[in-house]
C-alpha cells in the first residue's frame, strides 16, 4: 500500500481513540464511544497487515487465535466482583506483550539470532548501526533496552498485583534493604541498558536487563498492601502508555504516539485522584507503609462496652419507619457478593416509599468506581450513585445510613484524630445521620488496620454476619412487616 | 529532524488533550475508564504483527512475534469485551 | 507527504483540544476570551516580518509587508493589552 | 538560527498559547494565562527576527511601532461599554493583515511587482512552480487566493460591524436580490481565485480577487442587523483562525497550526453559543431578517390602559422592604454607562441586609459576557453574576428584580406566544418575580423590535428615564430612607 496512505489510516485509528475517550466522558455514550476505540484498533490491525511488510501469516493466525480465545473467555467469565484482578491480569499481559515485541525487535535487527541457551550468552557482533542509521540507532537502541525494561517490570507486577486481589498472596515480602534493595536492582538494570547500547552484541546484557527487570516487578509491588493494588496497576498501565508513545517516536507512527499518550494521562490522573482520596503521596503509597501514627490505638479502649448489635429483623424496623435512607457500600460487600441482594433491599424500601440514595466513596472497593460496576450490574440507576461531594452534606437529613462492608471510608478518625494514619483523607461523614446501621462480620478493621470509632458510637448498631446473608434478611422482615 | 519536532509536537499536544478528556469521565466510569485504557494500549498488537510476519528472519524472532501476538490479543480482546459488559450495564432510572 | 500527514493529525488534535478547552471557559469570560483569541490570530505577524524583512524583493513586496506588520501589530498588542485590562478587572468577592 | 532549534522553539510558542486559553477557563487563572499567550507570541516574533530571512529591518521596526503605538492607545483609551466596537476593529486590522501578508508573498514569489497600476492590470509570465514545485507550488496558490479572499472580506465586514456597533452606520443596506446576489459575488470571487491558479502570472485576477471580496464583505453585513454582530465577529474571527491553520500547512508551521485551530474553534464555539442562546440557526442570523411572525403583534394593544409607572423614591421604598433583589442588565446599561451606579445601588441595598444578585443573560448586551465585563469593571464580585440556568429558579423566592436597560432578555412571550418570532428563545424568567421594576427610557422596542408584555403586567412598574440617572435617584432616595 502506499505509505501516505497507511500513514492517513493510522491517523483515522487515532482520532477514534480520542472520540472513544471522549465517549467515556458521559455513561450515556460510553457503550459507544468504547466500540468506536474497538474500531480503530481493528483498523490499526488490518491495515498492518496489508502493508506489505508481514508477509508470513501463520503465527499472526495461531497467536491471533489463541489470544481471541482466552481473551473473550476470560471477559466474559469473569465475575464483577473480580474486575480488579481482571485489570491487573490483562495489564501483565500488555506488559509481557512489549517484553516479546522489544525482544524480537532487537533478535531480528541483530540477524543472528542464537540457536541455544549457551549460545544466547555469547556475544555477537553487531554495532548500533545494525539498528539504524547514526543517533537514530543509538536511539532505536536506548528504547529497545527502555522498553524491555518497563515491559517485564510491569509483566511480573501486574502478576503480583493479580495475586494479592485475588488473595492467593497474602503477606508482603520485600527486597532485605527495602527502597535501597529495590534502589540497587533499579541501577543494576539501567547499567545492563547502557552495556546493551554500547556494545548491542552482547546478548547476555539483555539476558540480564530481562532477569533483572522481572525480579525488579516481583520485589516492587510485593511488600505493597493489597488495597493499594489499584495504585500500582494505574501507574504500570502508564508507563506502558507512555512505553507506546515512545514507540511510536521510532517508528514515526502517530497512532502509537496518541494512543500511548491518552493511556499514559487516563493512568497518571487515576494514579492522583486515589492518591488524593486516600491523602496519601504516591511515594507513601509506593514505598512507605502507612504511617506508623503518633500513639498506638488500641481497638479495645475505643470498643470496650460501647457497641451495640442488633438482628436484622430490628433493622428492618428502624427502615420502616425511615424517610430517607443512604446506602454506603464498601470493599465487603464485593466479598460478600451482596449488590443484587442490596438493589432488591433498597426495591423494598422505595416501595414503602422511603426516599432510597447511595454514597459513593471515590476509593471504596479495591478500584476506582468499583462499587459503580458492582450496583450497575445488579441494576441500580446510576443517578442514584451519589458521590462523595454531594452526599455529605445529606447526611443530617438522613434517617438511616446503611454501611455494608465499608470501613475506612466511613472512619471519622480521619477528620478528627490528627496523630491517626488516615487523618486528612476525606471520608463519607455517615455519623453525622440520625441512625447507622453497619453490616459486616466482626469488629475486625479495614485496609488500613485501624479502629473505626463510628461502631462504638450511641446512634451507632452493628449487624454481625456475611453481608449478603444480613441483607436479605433484613429484606425479608421488611417485606413481611 | 524536522519530522522528530512535528511528532514531539504530537505527543505534547496528545498529553495536553489526554489531560483534558480523562479529568472530564465521571468516577462512575473509572473501572471502565481503566480497562478500556488497557485495552487501547494494545496497540503494541501493531508492533507485534510486524515481528510474527516477518519474512526471513530466525525461528526466535517470529517465536517471540507469536507469544507477542498471543498477549496482545488477549489484552485487546479481553480489555474491549469486559469494557463492553461492564458499559453495557449502566443505565439510567 | 509524509510530513504533510504529520502537519494534518497535529492541526486535528489541535482542533479537538481547542474544543475541549474553549467549551470550559465560563460565560463570565466570552468577552476576553473573544479579544484574547483575536490577539492570538495576530500570529500572521509571523508572516508579515518575513514579508517586510525580505531581502531584495521590490518595494511593492516591502510596502506591503510593512501595512501588514502596521496591522499586525495593532491587533497583536492592542488585543493583549485590552484583554489584560479586562481580566484585571475580574474579582472574587 | 539552526532549523531544528527554531521549529522547536515556535513549538514551545505554540505550547505557550495552549496553557493561555487553558488560563482562560477560570477567573483566577485568567490574568496568567492572557500573559503567557503574550509571552508565547513575543517569543514566535523574537525567533523570525533571529531565523536569518529577516534581512531589512527598516520597515519592521517602523511597523512595529507605528502598530504599537496605535494598538496600545485604543486598548487603554478604550471604554468598557464600546468593547464590542473595539474587538470589531481589531478583527478588521487582522483581516487586513493576512490580505496584505499574501499580497506581499504573492508579489514576492511573482518576482517582478508591478511599478505602476497600468502595469498591476498586464500579465506577467508566470507558473506555478514559482511558488513551489509540483502540487506544492498550486497548494500554495490555492491558500494565497483564499487568504486573500478571506483577508479582504474580513476587513471589510468588520469594518461595517464596527460602524454599526458604533451607531455610525444605522440603516441597513444590500446587494439587490440579497442572498442571490451575495451568491453571485462569492462565485465570481470563486472564479478569480481559478483564474489565478491556472495562469498565476495574471495579476488582473488578483486584482479582482481583492476588488471582489472587499465588496462581498460589505454587502454580506450590511443587512445584518446591529445586535447581531458579534455572532459576524465570532465567525469572522474564526475564518481567521483557519486561515492561520491553514498556512501553518503550507509553511510547515507548527506554531500557526496551533494557535489557528485555537482561534478558529473558539470562534465556531462562540458562534454556537449564542446561536443557541436566541434560539436562532446561523443561516437565519446571516440571511435572514428575524422571522416574520405570525399575525403582526399590536403594541398599544399590548401596552393599552395596562402600564404602570412610578418614580425611584417610590422604587426605592419598595427595595428598603426587599429581603432579596436580582439585578438584570441589558444592552441599556452599557448605553447609560449605569455599570458604577447600579453597583453603588447594590452596595446600599446589601448596607441595609438585603440580599442582592445579578442575573445575566448569555446574550444580554452586545457581545458574550458583554454585562460581567461592565459589572467586573465596577468592581462587583464574578461570584454575584448568576447564569440563566442557575438564577430561573430562585425568581419565585425574589421580591424585586430589577430590569435596567434590558428588553429581548426578559420577554416572556419568547416562552409562551407560539407564533412570536423570538418564540422558544431561552429567557429570564423576571416575570416569577413578586415585583418587576423596568428602567428605560420609553416603551421602544429592544434589538428584535417586539413589544413586551412583561411591562402591561400586574406587578411590573416601568421607571421612564435614562439608566444612570434612574439608578443614581433610587440610591439617594434609599440612602435616605
Ligand atoms: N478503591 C480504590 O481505588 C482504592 C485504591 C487504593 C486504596 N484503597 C483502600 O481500600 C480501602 C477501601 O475502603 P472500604 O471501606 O471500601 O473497605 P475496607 O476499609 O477495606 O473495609 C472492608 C470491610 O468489609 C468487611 N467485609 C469483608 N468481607 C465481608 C463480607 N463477606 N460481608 C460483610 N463484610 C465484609 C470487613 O470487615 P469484617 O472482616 O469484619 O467483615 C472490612 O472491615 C481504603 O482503605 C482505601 O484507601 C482503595
Ligand atoms: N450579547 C450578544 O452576544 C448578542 C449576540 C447576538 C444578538 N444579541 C441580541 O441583542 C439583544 C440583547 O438583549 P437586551 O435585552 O440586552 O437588549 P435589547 O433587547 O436590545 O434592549 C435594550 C433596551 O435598553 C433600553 N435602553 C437603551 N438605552 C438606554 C439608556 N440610556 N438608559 C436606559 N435604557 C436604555 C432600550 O429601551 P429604550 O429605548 O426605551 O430606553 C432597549 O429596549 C437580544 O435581542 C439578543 O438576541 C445579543
Amino acid at each position: 500500500m502506499n505509505p501516505t496512505v497507511v500513514s492517513f489510516i493510522y491517523l483515522v485509528a487515532g482520532v477514534l481513540f480520542i472520540l472513544g475517550i471522549k465517549g467515556l466522558t458521559k455513561p450515556k455514550t460510553a457503550v459507544r464511544g468504547n466500540k468506536l476505540s474497538a474500531l480503530g484498533m481493528l483498523i490499526a490491525v488490518i491495515v498492518t497487515l496489508l502493508d506489505g511488510d508481514v508477509v508470513n501469516y501463520n503465527f499472526i493466525i495461531a497467536g491471533v487465535l489463541v489470544g481471541s480465545g482466552i481473551g473473550a473467555v476470560m471477559a466474559l467469565k469473569i465475575q464483577m466482583t473480580s474486575m480488579p484482578q481482571m485489570v491487573a491480569l490483562l495489564n501483565g499481559f500488555g506488559g509481557g506483550a512489549s517484553l516479546t515485541i522489544a525482544l524480537a525487535e532487537y533478535f531480528s535487527k541483530l540477524g543472528s539470532a542464537p540457536e541455544s541457551f549457551s549460545e544466547i550468552l555469547t556475544p555477537v557482533v553487531a554495532t548500533s548501526s545494525n539498528f539504524g542509521s547514526g543517533p537514530e540507532g543509538t536511539i532505536a537502541l536506548v528504547s529497545i533496552g527502555l522498553t524491555v525494561l518497563i515491559g517485564a517490570l510491569t509483566l511480573t507486577g501486574s502478576l503480583v498485583a493479580f495475586a494479592k486481589l485475588q488473595e492467593l498472596m497474602k503477606k508482603s515480602y520485600g527486597l532485605p534493604g527495602g527502597p535501597i534493595g529495590n534502589g540497587i536492582f533499579l541501577v543494576a538494570s539501567a547499567v545492563a541498558v547502557v552495556c546493551l547500547v554500547l556494545n548491542p552484541g552482547n546478548t547476555a546484557a539483555m539476558v540480564a536487563i530481562v532477569g533483572l527487570a522481572l525480579l525488579l516487578g516481583l520485589f516492587l509491588v510485593m511488600p505493597i498492601g493489597g488495597a493499594d493494588m489499584p495504585v500500582v496497576i494505574a501507574l504500570l498501565n502508564s508507563y506502558s502508555g507512555i512505553a507506546a508513545a515512545l514507540a511510536g517516536f521510532i517508528l514515526g507512527n502517530t497512532v502509537l504516539i496518541v494512543a500511548g499518550s491518552l493511556v499514559g494521562t487516563s493512568g497518571l490522573i487515576l494514579t492522583q485522584i486515589m492518591c488524593v482520596a486516600m491523602n496519601r503521596s504516591l511515594t507513601n503509597v509506593l514505598f512507605g507503609k502507612m504511617a506508623a501514627g503518633g500513639e498506638v490505638i488500641d481497638a479495645d479502649e475505643i470498643y470496650a462496652g460501647k457497641v451495640t448489635s442488633a438482628q436484622p429483623d430490628e433493622v428492618a424496623m428502624m427502615l420502616e419507619m425511615a424517610k430517607r435512607v443512604v446506602i454506603v457500600p464498601g470493599y465487603g460487600m464485593a466479598m460478600a457478593q451482596a449488590q443484587h441482594a442490596v438493589r432488591e433491599l433498597a426495591d423494598s424500601m422505595e416501595a414503602k416509599g422511603v426516599e432510597v440514595e447511595y454514597g459513593i466513596h471515590p476509593v471504596a472497593g479495591r478500584m476506582p468506581g468499583h462499587m459503580n460496576v458492582l450496583l450497575a450490574e445488579a441494576e441500580v440507576p446510576y443517578d442514584k450513585l451519589v458521590e462523595m461531594e454531594r452526599i455529605n452534606p445529606t447526611f443530617e437529613d438522613t434517617d438511616v445510613v446503611i454501611v455494608i462492608g465499608a470501613n475506612d471510608v466511613t472512619n471519622p478518625m480521619a477528620r478528627e484524630s490528627e496523630g491517626s494514619p488516615i487523618y486528612g483523607m476525606p471520608i463519607l461523614n455517615v455519623d453525622k445521620a440520625k441512625n447507622v446501621v453497619v453490616i459486616k462480620r466482626s469488629l475486625s478493621p479495614g485496609f488500613a488496620g485501624l479502629p473505626n470509632p463510628l461502631f462504638a458510637m450511641d446512634h451507632t448498631v452493628m449487624v454481625y454476619g456475611d453481608g449478603k446473608k444480613a441483607v436479605v434478611e433484613m429484606t425479608t422482615a421488611l417485606n413481611q412487616a | 529532524m524536522e519530522i522528530l519536532i512535528l511528532l514531539l509536537a504530537l505527543f505534547i499536544l496528545s498529553l495536553f488533550l489526554g489531560v483534558e478528556l480523562i479529568t472530564k469521565v465521571p468516577p462512575t466510569l473509572h473501572t471502565p475508564l481503566m480497562s478500556g485504557t488497557n485495552a487501547v494500549s494494545g496497540i503494541t498488537l501493531v508492533g507485534a504483527l510486524l515481528a510474527a510476519g516477518s519474512d526471513s528472519s530466525p525461528l526466535l524472532v517470529n517465536g517471540l512475534g507469536f507469544v507477542a501476538v498471543t498477549l496482545a490479543t488477549i489484552n485487546v480482546v479481553g480489555g474491549y469485551l469486559v469494557t463492553n459488559r461492564m458499559l453495557a450495564m449502566f443505565k439510567r432510572k
